[in-house]
């Protein structure tokens, strides 16, 4: 009876993927969106606990009696208006860095700083 | 009664599915973008129509009614504007259709 | 014959999901997820008749919307002439 | 039925943000399936509409394709793999989906299930806890959000250099909101707009009743918004609606959130305690939960109007910068 835990190992695979574009991609807008594939596997993981077999939607009906968990649905709700936001703020941090650095690869820009403080190294010396 | 309001509702259901089954088939085997958007603006507009239809008919409460007839212009509204807008941009950044070879 | 109707969705979600994945131009990728927008609604709403609570067809009707929205925002946002001008742009020293 | 969407490893950028639609898509209509209604509709409006769009326009900032190259790949996928199969080992113990007595089911729900009924009077549950038995937790998500926006804003607002050369603006504007070619779309939107605004109130008001609520009103209103600036340009739309009287609806629904609870305070209750506010206690509860819903909406449709009029400007701004370059390039040689 395994299957009973399939919905955990999606999100887990789902979670990998996420974590593997954060760590292995460069491009600063993919690790945007591998965060944001992150978030929704905790999502989905939040949700699929909160059901209850044979339940319906936590809205008060005459007939029903099974209700499934409403305190995650609260939790999650919030937390995707306040994902959206934050990766808008994300997204905002990222267009500023390529106005001043010209690039979002996260390599060019550690290049371009090694060779800015090595200049800064030479002024001193001098 | 019952009965013959589960056949009428039954058979623009299977219509319907019909519809959107082979429009994403053709989405799938089509050569060129404007054959695809062709079979998907088709039978996406007809099908969902006929899916909605036969809900309309399943369903005894007046709001309930009411919103489906929502959603079905809004349907009829927008789905052909994308498909519209679809085509324009796409012929206007040169997108070509596959002609006949001769 | 409900239940049959929803595979049938199902079934066609599928399809365009993987035309969305391996569409050779930008555009068929924005057919594939308008399709997949319109499937969506369809999907609600017979899933609300399945479940016995057609309530909530108030979330089909915000994906209508919203389907409209992005279709005309991504399209808004990709027309071709902009990238091509970055490009040239990015090509000056 | 979510494994579909492992792919989202293309190069292209832009694919990759047409497949996050899609997820959106398919990660709200799994969340119906999983009857938690409010968090599909918030997923529907959010995760498919708002969140690509802001990704399309920082995308056209900041150019579209990625570098192939991949730092440390091997090292990414051992740690990746090693934290994969210590999270499998631990869902082991886990109780089976559904399973009606998992500790989550034992302790705070049946409370929120059972009392809310005769506590707040309000239908639908999610609405109760979000705005009564939680509000404290809410007020804090909605500060969260408005930090974000006030952080948007600090990064990216353009000092105006349109009040200088209004005209030259107004026909870069007028070039911009696609006017000849796209004739049928603005029409269509133009009937389309008043009714989502509509509706838009009907689900802040609705909340109490069925699926919906301050957050998902707050993102449709601020939809609707963007499909105007997205079609109209975006100096018509701050022609219509200004800065910063978007940023004092902002403000203003975050102060008459806070407002309720020290009213309530004030009244003899707790911080965010509706029972006093009114004689009846459901009465003080339908009040509180109202006005908190009202706050949250406004907060949240602003703050969205304002991150995308943000990057709009911003993009704006670098692509007449760009023209101006080009131009004097253009005007050197000769």
């Amino acid at each position: 009876m395994l299957m009973g835990l399939f919905n955990d190992w999606v999100v887990i695979l789902l979670m990998m993927i996420g974590l593997y574009i954060v760590i292995a991609h460069g491009n600063l807008i993919k690790k945007i969106i591998g965060l944001t594939i992150f978030q929704t596997s905790v999502f989905i993981f939040y949700i699929s606990m909160a059901n209850v077999e044979g339940a319906t939607a936590p809205i008060l009906a005459d007939k029903v009696t099974l209700y499934s968990n409403p305190l995650p649905h609260v939790l999650i709700l919030t937390a995707i208006v306040v994902g959206i936001a934050t990766t808008a703020l994300g997204l905002t941090l990222v267009v500023r860095i390529k106005e001043a650095y010209g690039s979002i690869e996260e390599q060019d820009i550690q290049h371009q700083d090694h060779l800015l403080s090595a200049e800064k190294e030479k002024g001193k010396q001098v | 009664m019952d009965i013959m309001v589960i056949i009428l509702s039954g058979i623009p259901l299977l219509i319907g599915s019909f519809l959107c089954i082979s429009g994403s088939i053709g989405i799938l085997r089509f050569p060129d973008f404007y054959t695809r958007i062709h079979a998907v603006g088709v039978t996406d507009t007809l099908g969902t129509g006929l899916i909605l239809l036969s809900l309309m008919l399943l369903s005894t409460d007046f709001l309930v009614i009411a919103k489906l007839v929502i959603i079905l212009l809004l349907t009829l509204l927008t789905s052909p504007t994308t498909s519209h807008v679809l085509a324009k941009a796409a012929m206007y950044n040169g997108v070509k259709p596959v002609l006949k070879q001769s | 014959m409900l239940i049959a109707a929803t595979l049938a969705i199902f079934i066609a979600m599928l399809l365009a999901i993987i035309r969305g994945i391996a569409g050779p131009t930008l555009y068929d990728r924005i057919l594939a997820v308008n399709m997949f927008g319109t499937k969506t609604v369809l999907l609600i709403s017979l899933l609300g008749f399945l479940m016995g609570r057609p309530e909530f067809l108030d979330i089909a009707i915000v994906y209508a919307l919203i389907n409209f929205i992005s279709v005309i925002g991504i399209l808004r946002y990709s027309d071709k002439n902009e990238f091509k001008h970055h490009k040239e742009l990015d090509k000056e020293p | 039925m979510l494994v579909a969407v492992a792919t989202i490893r293309m190069k292209d950028l832009f694919a990759t943000i047409m497949l996050v639609g899609i997820y959106g898509l398919l990660s709200a209509s799994f969340f119906v399936a999983m009857d938690a209604v409010d968090v599909a509709f918030t997923e529907a409006a959010v995760g498919a509409g708002i969140s690509t769009l802001l990704m399309l326009v920082a995308i056209t900032m900041t150019g579209r394709s990625e570098n192939t190259t991949r730092h440390k790949p091997l090292l990414a996928l051992v740690v990746v793999v090693i934290t994969g199969g210590l999270l499998i080992y631990g869902t082991l113990d886990m109780p089976y989906f559904g399973a009606k007595d998992a500790p989550i089911h034992t302790h705070v729900a049946p409370r929120y299930i059972n009392d809310s009924k005769q506590e707040i009077g309000v239908q639908n549950i999610v609405t109760s806890v979000l705005a009564s038995y939680r509000a404290f937790d809410t007020l804090g998500e909605v500060v969260v959000i408005f930090t974000a926006g006030i952080g948007v804003l600090a990064l990216l607002s353009v000092a105006h250099p349109a009040r200088q050369n209004e005209k030259s603006d107004k026909i870069e504007s007028y070039n911009d909101s696609m006017h000849k070619q796209h004739l049928v779309v603005r029409i269509v939107a133009k009937m389309l707009i008043p009714f989502i605004l509509l509706f838009a109130l009907y689900v802040q008001f609705h909340g109490d009743f069925g699926p919906g609520g301050g957050f998902q009103a707050g993102v449709i209103f601020a939809a609707a918004i963007i499909l105007y600036t997205m079609l109209f340009g975006i100096n018509t739309a701050r022609r219509v609606i200004n800065q910063s009287f978007i940023q004092l609806i902002a403000a203003t629904g975050v102060l008459l959130y806070a407002s309720v609870g020290v009213v309530s305070m004030l009244n003899g209750g707790n911080f965010l305690d509706y029972n006093v506010l009114s004689l009846n206690p459901i009465a003080g509860q339908h009040l509180g939960i109202l006005l908190i819903e009202l706050g949250v909406g406004c907060t949240v449709a602003s703050v969205m109007t304002i991150i995308f009029f943000n990057l709009a400007d911003r993009r704006e701004m670098q692509l007449s910068i760009k023209k101006h370059r080009k131009k004097d390039k253009d005007s050197t040689p000769c």
